[in-house]
């Protein structure tokens, strides 16, 4: 059963097209890869499912939700995180912090009661317990009070991968987790991508140009070019897909 | 990265002495010298206010002495108009300021940085001809005199407002000291309570990086126009006390001057510190009312150049500021009592190979500041 | 910093008696408000060259103009003719521009990247140069008189002051020079690449800090010239330009940032709102700044970027 | 004796290490590319070799050590660098933004090489007055090539020049660029993700992973290497 049903999306700035009437679904708990060339608009399909642009045409159906007429706020309220491909983390907060910014949507109490600081006592003692149980799932927890700048890009991308997970999402999206890593660390990854999401029963959207860990990991590989789907299939099926071969991945020299 | 939990023994020792002297000090000083501490932390809670906007919330103000002046002139016509009791009053300027915060927020949605420092500088320009303009009700540039009716000499007139210390042995003007001192820890309290709350992550994080925030489920312009409010509120407070403790208010105390005054206090104390402006604020009265009135005739007009060099050197040299500078050192002092040799080892191999330095960036204890 | 509200908040529109005044009064007023603009869009020059050469907003610029306004009658006072010594002003300005970017802006790094860090310092700069010029000049007034005289001629039962008119023809000269400087010069054409993308620039050899410099210089400058023309109004003393800057950013922010045009139309609109609408409407008769910053609010709400500015420069 | 000799390169931005050590040379009139995924440090490579970014180790270029010169000194060595992200000077003109890619020239023939520029990018000559930043991203990519032509290099450093592009765009703007460095005899350092293409146009290839060249040799050569094909092409 599909949790997210993407339905000819488009999308255009000024005069260009980066969305083309694009449509494909994910079923519930699946690993779904997003792959193409660069400006195919992956990026672009990922800001329209978190609402940071607004599609000029289609439809985006979350678990049953409309999600173009909810504000960007309360996307993460229906639980949907994502990953940035060049980092969204908070510079001028702790490990532990950022981590518990990803709580946000799960957690209660404005200012008022903020500022009375014990009714929220014992909420902010719970997600501090469990973001620091993330960060050791993912093996930071030594970093949790060190700042966020001057940290490694790898250690980067999982802080972010940890607090995309402390909103306890049902779809994440995640937008090149493999950039900037090394063979070994991009294998580490995908393990821990794979087992994180299918203990907690999370569906995964990946943009990845990894094209190991796409294969190794995804269920499902929806191809794009120019803004429109050309291709989808499992990963088998797109690797021999002669026109995903001429768009994408080329001709074997 | 200012720690939050758990204080180091430094930090102890610190707030000891802090408490100790903010206790002593009503007592050694001379009754004038006490109203000017009171004017300290008025500026104090108004910059703590300040700078959850600007430097929590990166909101900058350059107009919140206009909040500050709406404060104490709330006070002022409820006191003598509406012959409020005197502490009620203080908490009607919070909600008057909140007020008035929000609307002057409101155009923060759509302009930020110095889009926004220039509309708050207008506030601050316009604010004292407000006052002008508004006479009947404010006195114009005469002033307002805080009065109420009081017993004297066996009948009830209209009299400045006074304190009178319940305690045996307290003198007014050290009772008025005590309590202030208490409205003052409290707001600071609150905003202590605020910053390290989900309410303050959400605020740094619209600060650093508006889409985290936004994807983390973060209402950014609901955020942005509350903090202005409650930035103005705690504003009010300091305005509150500065009205009730001279017992007058007059448009010349709330000019783009004091608007300067209060970012300085903010940056030069340590800007998204909680204590920091409160010591901005000290070092700034210490400044203009102890030092420069000592200084030769021919050196007292010097003040605004000292004052601007200094701001500009702290902020090429020491951007972070007093508390920034301070956490900085005392990270350095025990990381190398902690560290021994291997803290330099770090840095030798940051430049040899990346597998060795992620290695010891994860090993590394950054401080203090673990629970 | 002590500000003396008589000289501060006084405009010599006041000097017209009576409420709701005939037609001529009117015109009167209207030509000092045009007087009066004409000097916030000198001033609101000097800050857009300073923008468009470096993205930031300027708060010590009213003050660098106060003090080489104050070099221009330093020289004048010694019996240097007023051209001349209007010209040494603006040297004078320059350099203590080109001196100000050198030691406490360009050390600064991005601005964009610390918006309260740029406020902060101009802040510390408007603090530095106002004492300075206390220690100076002192704190007692000076005079200087009005470049163009204080004679003035009369069209159709309006009697104008040249020194009316000399303002209005120096600015247009500013910004025909101005204009010519930008459109033409191989100079003006690296200060334009170095304010849109000063990365590329610098990779296609453009010296950005050189370019940067001389916008502050030329800023500072350009501010003199509104100080000369505030001065005879005022009175020359320390706060001389304390409103003046109001109102210079004021025009700008109307007329948009990054735009001459903008910085001129935005000028006037605020100078003939300020002078005309307080005769009429009594509330604002004490804040002739307010009706301006309600037009700028309503604005600001619907274009951000000012009427002329460029969209990209309104980082919304 | 190459043209570039890049020895032990090392940089970084703040406490994070980005670079660990490259060797790469260029030989006059050759094409080299550096191949890396993202963040592996491409563009780091060629701002360390520009001055842009500090770094450590030895940058010989024609026998000299240019290590810590300024871009405007090397401009003026005849090594030019085109940006990543095109770098336009998007509110200037076409026409303003070949200028200023002349900017350095002391001779008087920058107008006329203005118009050759127009003519080789005829693109770009439809175009001449049209703002920098509302044109396409191919347009771009070949105004950012054009303008660094214009100090007349002889060596030039491009970064990324597909980013953003579609397939065919970037082919296009591949094969002009290949004819204009054919027709100046200018040597190229490119830098490039989209390894399947670049290892067309190239004569050597460096692979750079994680701030650290794991392999190099003639394109042929990583072309047909299996570990490549893995990563890189997907095969």
């Amino acid at each position: 059963m599909p949790i997210l049903e993407v339905d000819d999306i488009g999308v255009r700035f000024g005069g260009v097209r980066a969305l083309d009437g694009l449509s494909f679904d994910v079923d519930k708990g699946q690993i779904c890869a997003l792959i193409g060339p660069n400006g195919a608009g992956k990026t672009t399909l990922f800001n329209v499912v978190s609402r940071l642009y607004k599609p000029t045409t289609g439809t985006v159906v979350f678990d049953g939700t409309d999600l173009l007429s909810v504000p960007a706020d309360q996307i993460a309220d229906l639980g949907i995180a994502r990953t940035f491909q060049n980092l969204a983390l908070v510079q001028g907060l702790s490990v532990l912090d950022n981590v518990k910014v990803g709580s946000h949507a799960r957690s209660h109490g404005g200012f008022w009661s903020c500022a009375l600081y014990f009714p929220q006592r014992a909420e902010e003692k719970r997600i501090t317990a469990e973001a620091m149980e993330m960060l050791e799932r993912i093996g930071l927890a030594d970093l949790a009070d060190h700042p966020c700048s001057a940290l490694p890009f790898g250690t980067l991308k999982r802080i972010e991968l940890a607090r995309a997970l402390a909103s306890e999402p049902r779809l994440l999206m995640l937008d090149e987790p493999a950039s900037g890593l090394t063979h070994q660390e991009v294998d580490e990854l995908g393990d821990l991508i794979r087992t994180t999401t299918a203990d907690l029963g999370i569906t995964v959207l990946l943009v990845e140009h990894h094209m190991a860990m796409v294969m190794s990991l995804s269920e499902k590989v929806v191809v794009m070019d120019l803004g429109s789907k050309i291709a989808e299939g499992t990963p088998a099926e797109v690797r021999d897909d002669p026109m995903v071969i001429s768009a994408y991945l080329g001709a074997p020299a | 990265m200012k720690s939050l939990r758990g204080v180091g023994p430094v930090q102890s020792v610190l707030w000891a002495i802090a408490l100790v002297v903010l206790i002593v000090l009503p007592f050694t000083s001379a009754p004038f010298r006490v109203e000017q501490y009171i004017t300290w932390m008025t500026i104090a809670v108004a910059a703590g206010g300040l700078n959850l906007l600007t430097g929590y919330n990166g909101q900058i103000s350059v107009g919140h002495g206009a909040l500050y002046g709406t404060g104490a002139y709330t006070v002022a016509i409820l006191v003598t108009d509406a012959e409020w009791p005197l502490l009620p009053t203080v908490i009607a300027a919070a909600v008057v300021c909140f007020m008035v915060g929000v609307i002057i927020g409101l155009p923060a949605l759509r302009i930020k940085g110095l889009y926004l420092a220039l509309v708050t500088l207008a506030v601050a320009t316009l604010f004292p001809l407000v006052i002008e303009q508004f006479s009947d009700l404010t006195g114009g540039s005469g002033g307002l005199t805080l009065t109420s009716e009081q017993l004297y000499r066996g009948s009830i007139r209209d009299r400045r407002v006074k304190w009178e210390s319940p305690i045996d042995g307290l003198a007014s003007d050290q009772w008025k000291y005590f309590i202030f001192l208490g409205i003052s820890i409290v707001c600071f309290v609150v905003i202590a309570a605020i910053v390290k709350s989900r309410v303050g992550r959400s605020l740094v994080a619209i600060r650093d990086n508006e889409t985290a925030a936004e994807v983390s489920g973060i209402n950014v312009s609901r955020t942005k126009i509350i903090t202005f409010g409650v930035s103005a509120g705690i504003a009010g407070i300091g305005g509150a006390m500065f009205a009730l403790n001279k017992g007058q208010v007059n448009p010349t105390s709330f000019t783009l001057t004091l608007s300067i005054y209060l970012l300085v206090a903010v940056v030069l104390g340590g800007a998204s510190t909680v204590i920091g402006p409160a010591i901005g604020a000290v070092i700034y009265g210490v400044f203009i009312d102890v030092i420069a009135p000592e200084l030769p005739e021919t050196l007292e007009s010097a003040t605004p150049l000292i004052l601007g060099t200094l701001l500009v050197a702290q902020m090429l040299m020491a951007p972070s500021g007093i508390v920034g500078w301070f956490h900085d050192l005392t990270e350095k002092v025990s990381r190398r009592r902690q560290g021994g040799g291997k803290q330099d080892k770090n840095v030798d191999v940051t430049v040899t190979t990346h597998e060795v330095v992620a290695e010891t960036d994860l090993e590394t204890d950054p401080g203090g500041f673990h629970p | 910093m002590r500000p003396s509200r008589k000289r501060i908040w006084g405009s010599d529109a006041k000097s017209l008696s009576g409420r709701g005044p005939p037609v001529n009064n009117f015109l009167e007023i209207l030509v000092v408000g045009i007087g009066n603009g004409a000097t916030y869009a000198m001033l609101g020059l000097g800050l857009v060259v300073i923008y468009r050469s470096t993205g930031l907003l300027n708060f010590a610029s009213g003050e660098l103009a106060m003090f080489s306004t104050f070099i221009v009658w330093t020289f004048w006072n010694l019996g240097f003719p007023m051209w001349l010594a209007i010209l040494g002003g603006m040297l004078g300005g320059f350099l203590i521009g080109v001196l100000v970017h050198k030691v406490a802006v360009s050390p600064l790094g991005d601005p964009h990247e610390r918006p309260l860090a740029v406020v902060i310092v101009t802040i510390g700069l408007f603090l530095g140069l106002n004492g300075a010029a206390q220690l100076i000049w002192g704190t007692v007034d000076k005079r200087l008189d009005p470049w163009f005289g204080v004679s003035q001629i009369t069209v159709g039962g309006v009697a104008i002051a040249w020194q009316k008119i000399g303002a209005v023809v120096v600015l247009f000269v500013m910004v025909l020079l101005l204009w010519a400087l930008f459109k033409f010069t191989k100079v003006g054409l690296s200060m334009r690449a170095v304010a849109s993308n000063s990365e590329s620039s610098a990779l296609c050899g453009v010296s950005v800090q050189n370019m940067l410099m001389l916008g502050w210089g030329m800023a500072a400058g350009i501010g003199t010239l509104a100080g000369v023309f505030s001065a005879p109004n005022l009175g020359l003393g320390t706060n001389l330009m304390q409103l003046t800057l109001v109102f210079g950013f004021a025009a700008i922010v109307l007329g948009g940032f990054d735009s001459i045009l903008g910085a001129v139309v935005g000028g006037f609109v605020v100078g003939i709102l300020s002078s005309v609408v307080p005769q009429y409407i009594t509330v604002f008769e004490k804040m002739p700044l307010a009706p301006a910053f309600i037009l700028i609010l309503a604005v600001l709400l619907f274009r951000p970027q000012g009427l002329f500015g460029s969209k990209d420069v309104a980082r919304v | 004796m190459s043209l570039l000799e890049v020895r032990d390169l090392r940089a970084g931005y703040g406490m994070v290490e980005v670079l660990f050590g490259l060797d790469i040379d260029v030989d006059e009139g050759e094409l080299v590319v550096v191949l890396g995924a993202n963040g592996s440090g491409k563009t780091t490579t060629l701002r360390a070799i520009s001055g842009m970014v500090s770094a450590t180790g030895s940058v010989t270029y024609k026998g000299q050590e240019v290590l810590g010169k300024r871009p405007d000194q090397l401009l003026g060595m005849g090594m030019s660098h085109v940006p990543q992200g095109r770098g336009t000077i998007n509110a200037l003109s076409v026409v303003d933004n070949l200028r200023v890619g002349g900017i350095s020239r002391k001779d008087s023939e920058v107008d006329s090489d203005v118009e050759l520029w127009l003519e080789r990018f005829p693109r770009l000559g439809e175009r001449r007055d049209q703002l920098a930043g509302s044109m396409s991203g191919g347009e771009q990519q070949m105004l950012a090539i054009a303008r660094a032509f214009m100090s007349k290099p002889e060596f030039l450093l491009l970064d990324e020049p597909s980013l953003g592009l579609a397939p065919l765009v970037t082919r296009e703007v591949f094969d002009r660029l290949r004819d204009v460095t054919a027709d100046t005899s200018t040597s190229v350092l490119l830098v490039e993700q989209n390894a399947n293409l670049a290892l067309q146009f190239a004569a050597r290839g460096y692979v750079l992973e994680a701030g650290e060249i794991v392999m190099s040799g003639p394109a042929e050569e990583l072309q047909g290497d299996e570990a490549i094909q893995k990563a890189y092409l997907g095969i």
